[in-house]
């Protein structure tokens, strides 16, 4: 392990304990490495963003390949920062309009075409599955549960009569997937813990060993 | 105050100095418990398997550092399987927060391993803003939203990206992702232009994606640290999720307890406040 | 004019993306158009990121110039936004320290800065569960009780030992909680919230498109 | 590339075409009935009186009132509501002048909430009263602004935290700090992943989709009223097609597969 790896690792570790000494307590050493973290993210992106799309989507197409056209978005992307004007703000609301409505117009259909339909469909199950008992019951599970947790988020209607023994069947169904739910994060946030503790116990203590 | 009054009000920081203590033990005392293979990591590990020589998959990176411990490791398993396979690997990042170097340096650190030629044999797209658009974009034309590749190429000059155009040339996209940008690859793509697709995310997002699983959108699910480790028995290189399988399992029963315990601790007082009462 | 050209503009924009889901992208102006706008949000919401990276700043600076509560730290927050960003902007040709990849100073802050600490405060909530765990989830009412219960069924199968201890009970109890919990009434309720979560999506777009959703703009 | 034989038209998308007509046409006819007054029906949805609620005892507490529009980009359909049900609150705060704080984490939140929360002092003839600063740009990484938002809960005390938007990991940061300075918590996010947070910390949790009809329901605001009848006549629309489909594939699995290839997505 040479110098400079053994001084990463140090810096590594540092800046990993400090975030964590906020567990005991909030204090400077935290507070230092918690703005030195957003400095750092937001600094980031400015190197990427210059690169990728200042660079790379407007300079050099409108340079090199001459679009004289992209002067437009180049335009209403400036226009973005008259939002630090109070007086002139109002002149962000095209670029606004223009990245709001590129969203909506992709996803009013996407999410109708690939997601609505194909959920429907894979619903759409038999009650008498061929191969069996079990596959049956998943089935009739399946089917009762999708509907009974649409008819939950329903609105338009009190929860009584027929309507609110399904939407009660779709609450059970609801708490069961969120118990699952329950569990898998915290699996997920155990993990990220470990990951931690991995590069502490064997990076970090591992470079012990050169100094006795 | 008694027993229960005294263990509720109990400074939380005691609860995580056991969850330190805990996580620390299977370092000293490791146990090798072995790791069930789900059927939805051994389906996307088999839609892999079988893909033809030399065919392009799409490696996403669409994953913040924070989650590194749950969805590097899948990243890392699939980069493996996919030089293993002699597959044309794209990558590219939805992510302005990191993925893009990290992509970068995983796939060029893995593809020296198998001799793998940049540009001819993997190619890094790099990142643009707006994930909607990068992946409705790349139905059409990848150069139009990529023009240069992550350090400014210009795609023409690379000759991978001169025969893959659109999702034509995409045989499998296998993304790795914690945030809701896979559902995006899923509505967008998968159903817009049909690419076979598997989703490795973090175990927070797995529950979701079964209904995707069985509706046949996705062909693979590998969920959170478990799901990497699945994935790196069933390719025989185990790696980093597979030795948190111990930490993970010791975790959990602690966890388990403090439930137990708290709602313990409820049930007591409720039945006591309901005695005092009466 | 403050709102009707933001909203024809919408309008405009949302209707061509929308028509052109249902044309062949291979017509010749069918699908260069579409992607026209596609790169329109690419370059203008690059200048929004920007612009969030030029209002920390600004807030930074107003808290170290104004002295509120705190500046100290907000120096380190500039110091460090410029120590990662002005080397990337500089050519690669002038030293390898700048630029974006290996061996530069932003490449270095990523991985052995930013990364770590990113980690590290996911971390953390490892920490919070188990003390949420502990003092915040409670089988308060008959609901929270069988969320409480699925919990610790699932989180039982998940780990190796919890596994090895399932299948000594009678019955296969893993298959059964995969496929009847996971792929069974989990499947049902998640198929349930994404056509739900899709149709108010979609309205929301709609709404966008027609001009009828202006809060974006700032309209109350 | 070759001339190939292809439609200009998709006509292998024709089911998306009717879904997406039959969608707009729900919508656009109930919203113009909500703009004529016509009386549309809601259910109520408790999570929201308690709102109006927990904003009354921050009053009678004389302790600020926490507001995050959750931590997404101002594009996300869940910080929208967001954004509108915190126009609903600031028309409370402003009536009682109760301190209110809105920390944000992108600029297009931070304006479209300044605006918001601006207007709804104006509303209610409390114009002096409102301060830019209540709405204010915290940082940009999802964590760096949870710890900043935990610091000012344990600081401030306030009264009630709100939590209306789309909410990720962090969100149990925030639930956990905010039971530990004993606020009452109420919270509404669209994605399941953090519902059982929200459901085991917080007193009242919208969920799902309660998120849009909370918007709807509080501000009885025509548009928002349309967009949720249109989507739950939708939803009826999918649970008879669903149960149609079921019958016909029990029934004859030919039928069945038939019925079903209507709905397949290219």
């Amino acid at each position: 392990m040479s110098g400079l790896e053994i001084f990463q690792t140090w810096i590594i570790a540092f800046f990993t304990l400090a975030l964590f000494s906020f567990l005991y307590k909030d204090n400077p050493i935290y507070k230092l490495a918690e703005n030195i973290f957003a400095g750092l993210t937001a600094g980031y992106q400015v190197g990427l963003i210059w690169d990728t799309i200042i660079m790379q989507k407007l300079w050099d197409p409108l340079v090199q390949n001459d679009e004289w056209w992209l002067i437009l978005p180049g335009t209403l992307g400036f226009l973005m920062f008259s939002r630090f004007f109070t007086k002139i703000s109002w002149l962000s609301r095209i670029p606004l309009a223009v990245v709001f409505a590129v969203t909506a117009g992709v996803q009013l259909t996407t999410q109708l075409h690939g997601l609505v339909l194909p959920q429907m469909q894979s619903t759409m199950l038999s009650v008498w599955s061929s191969n069996g008992f079990v596959a049956s019951l998943l089935a009739v599970v399946t089917i009762v549960g999708v509907i009974s947790t649409l008819i939950y988020f329903y609105f338009s209607h009190e929860h009584t009569g027929a309507l609110g023994i399904t939407a009660k069947a779709g609450i059970w169904f609801i708490m069961i997937s969120f118990g699952a739910h329950f569990g898998y994060t915290v699996m997920g946030r155990v993990s990220l813990l470990i990951g931690r503790v991995q590069f502490l116990v064997e990076d970090w203590l591992g470079t012990f060993q050169h100094f006795f | 105050m008694n027993f229960w009054e005294r263990f509720e009000s109990m400074d939380r920081r005691w609860v995580y100095l056991m969850v330190a203590i805990t996580v620390v033990i299977p370092f000293i005392f490791p146990m090798k418990f072995p790791v069930s293979v789900s059927p939805e990591a051994r389906s996307f590990f088999d839609a892999v398997d079988s893909l033809p020589d030399s065919s392009v998959v799409m490696l996403v990176f669409d994953y913040y550092p924070s989650t590194i411990a749950e969805c590097e490791p899948m990243a890392i398993a699939g980069a493996h399987h996919l030089f293993r396979k002699h597959c044309k690997v794209v990558t590219l990042s939805n992510i302005p927060y990191g993925a893009p170097s990290m992509a970068e340096s995983i796939t060029r650190g893995i593809a020296a391993e198998y001799g793998k030629e940049y540009g001819k044999d993997f190619v890094n797209l790099g990142y643009k803003y707006g994930y909607v658009s990068v992946l409705k974009g790349m139905g059409v034309s990848i150069e139009s939203i990529f023009p240069a590749d992550n350090r400014g190429t210009p795609l023409s000059e690379l000759p991978l990206m001169n025969y893959v155009k659109n999702y034509e040339q995409v045989d499998f996209i296998f993304e790795v992702a914690d945030n809701a940008t896979a559902d995006f690859w899923i509505s967008i793509v998968n159903a817009g232009y049909g690419v076979p697709m598997g989703v490795g995310c973090t175990a927070v997002m797995a529950p979701k994606f079964y209904a995707f699983l069985g509706a046949g959108q996705i062909v693979g699910l590998l969920g959170g640290m478990k799901g990497a480790a699945e994935y790196e028995i069933l390719l025989d290189k185990k790696g980093t999720a597979f030795r948190g399988m111990d930490i993970q399992s010791l975790v959990h029963f602690l966890i388990i307890a403090l439930v137990v315990i708290g709602n313990v601790g409820f049930f007591v007082k409720k039945r006591r406040n309901r005695k005092t009462k009466s | 004019m403050r709102t009707t050209a933001p909203v024809i503009v919408a309008f405009l924009v949302g209707i061509t993306l929308v028509i052109t889901f249902f044309l062949n992208e291979k017509t010749p102006l069918v699908g260069q158009l579409s992607n026209q706008l596609l790169d329109w949000l690419i370059i203008i919401g690059g200048f929004t990121l920007l612009l969030g990276v030029v209002s920390i700043l600004r807030v930074s600076w107003q808290t170290v110039q104004r002295r509120k509560e705190g500046w100290f730290y907000k120096i380190a927050t500039i110091v460090s936004v410029l120590v990662m960003a002005i080397p990337s902007l500089l050519p690669v040709s002038w030293s390898p320290l700048f630029g974006r990849f290996e061996g530069s100073i932003y490449d270095w802050l990523f991985v052995n800065l930013q990364a770590p600490m990113m980690a590290t405060m996911f971390a953390t909530l490892a920490f919070y569960i188990a003390s949420a765990a502990y003092r915040a989830f409670r089988a308060r009412t008959a609901e929270a009780t069988l969320l409480l219960l699925t919990a610790v069924l699932v989180m039982f199968w998940r780990v190796p030992i919890g596994e090895a201890i399932l299948n000594l009970m009678p019955g296969d109890m893993p298959y059964f909680i995969n496929k009847f919990v996971m792929n069974g009434a989990n499947l049902a309720v998640q198929r349930g919230i994404i056509i739900g979560a899709a149709l108010g999506a979609a309205a929301m777009s709609l709404r966008i498109i027609l001009g009828i959703e202006r809060t974006y703009l700032g309209k109350g | 590339m070759g001339q190939e034989e292809y439609s200009v038209f998709r006509n292998d998308r024709i089911n998306a075409l009717l879904a997406v007509v039959a969608f707009s046409t729900a919508i656009l006819v109930f919203t113009n009935w909500a703009k004529k007054g016509k009386p549309l029906f809601l259910r109520k949805i408790p999570g929201l009186d308690a709102v109006e609620e927990a904003v009354g005892r921050a009053t009678e507490m004389g302790r600020p009132v926490l507001y995050i529009p959750g931590i997404e980009e101002l594009d996300q359909i869940e910080t929208i509501a967001g954004i509108s049900i915190l126009g609903r609150v600031a028309q409370i705060t402003a009536q009682y002048e109760t301190p209110l704080t809105v920390p944000v984490r992108y600029p297009l939140v931070l304006a479209a909430g300044q605006e918001v929360v601006q207007q709804a002092y104006i509303h209610v003839g409390k114009a002096e009263a409102y301060d830019k600063d209540m709405v204010r740009y915290v940082a940009g990484e999802q964590f760096a602004f949870a710890a900043t938002v935990n610091g000012y809960m344990m600081r401030e005390r306030p009264a009630t935290n709100i939590y209306m938007g789309a909410f990720f990991a962090e969100s149990l940061l925030l639930a956990e700090t905010g039971n530990a300075a004993g606020s009452i918590q109420i919270a509404g996010t669209g994605r399941p992943e953090q519902l059982p947070f929200f459901v085991a910390a917080c007193d009242y949790t919208l969920m799902g989709e309660e998120l849009y009809a909370a918007s709807a329901y509080l501000s009885h605001e025509p548009v928002m009223m349309g967009g949720l009848k249109g989507q739950d006549l939708m939803k009826i629309l999918i649970v008879v097609l669903i149960l149609a489909g079921v019958i016909m594939a029990t029934y004859s699995v030919d039928i069945g597969a038939a019925f079903k290839s209507w709905f397949q997505a290219v």
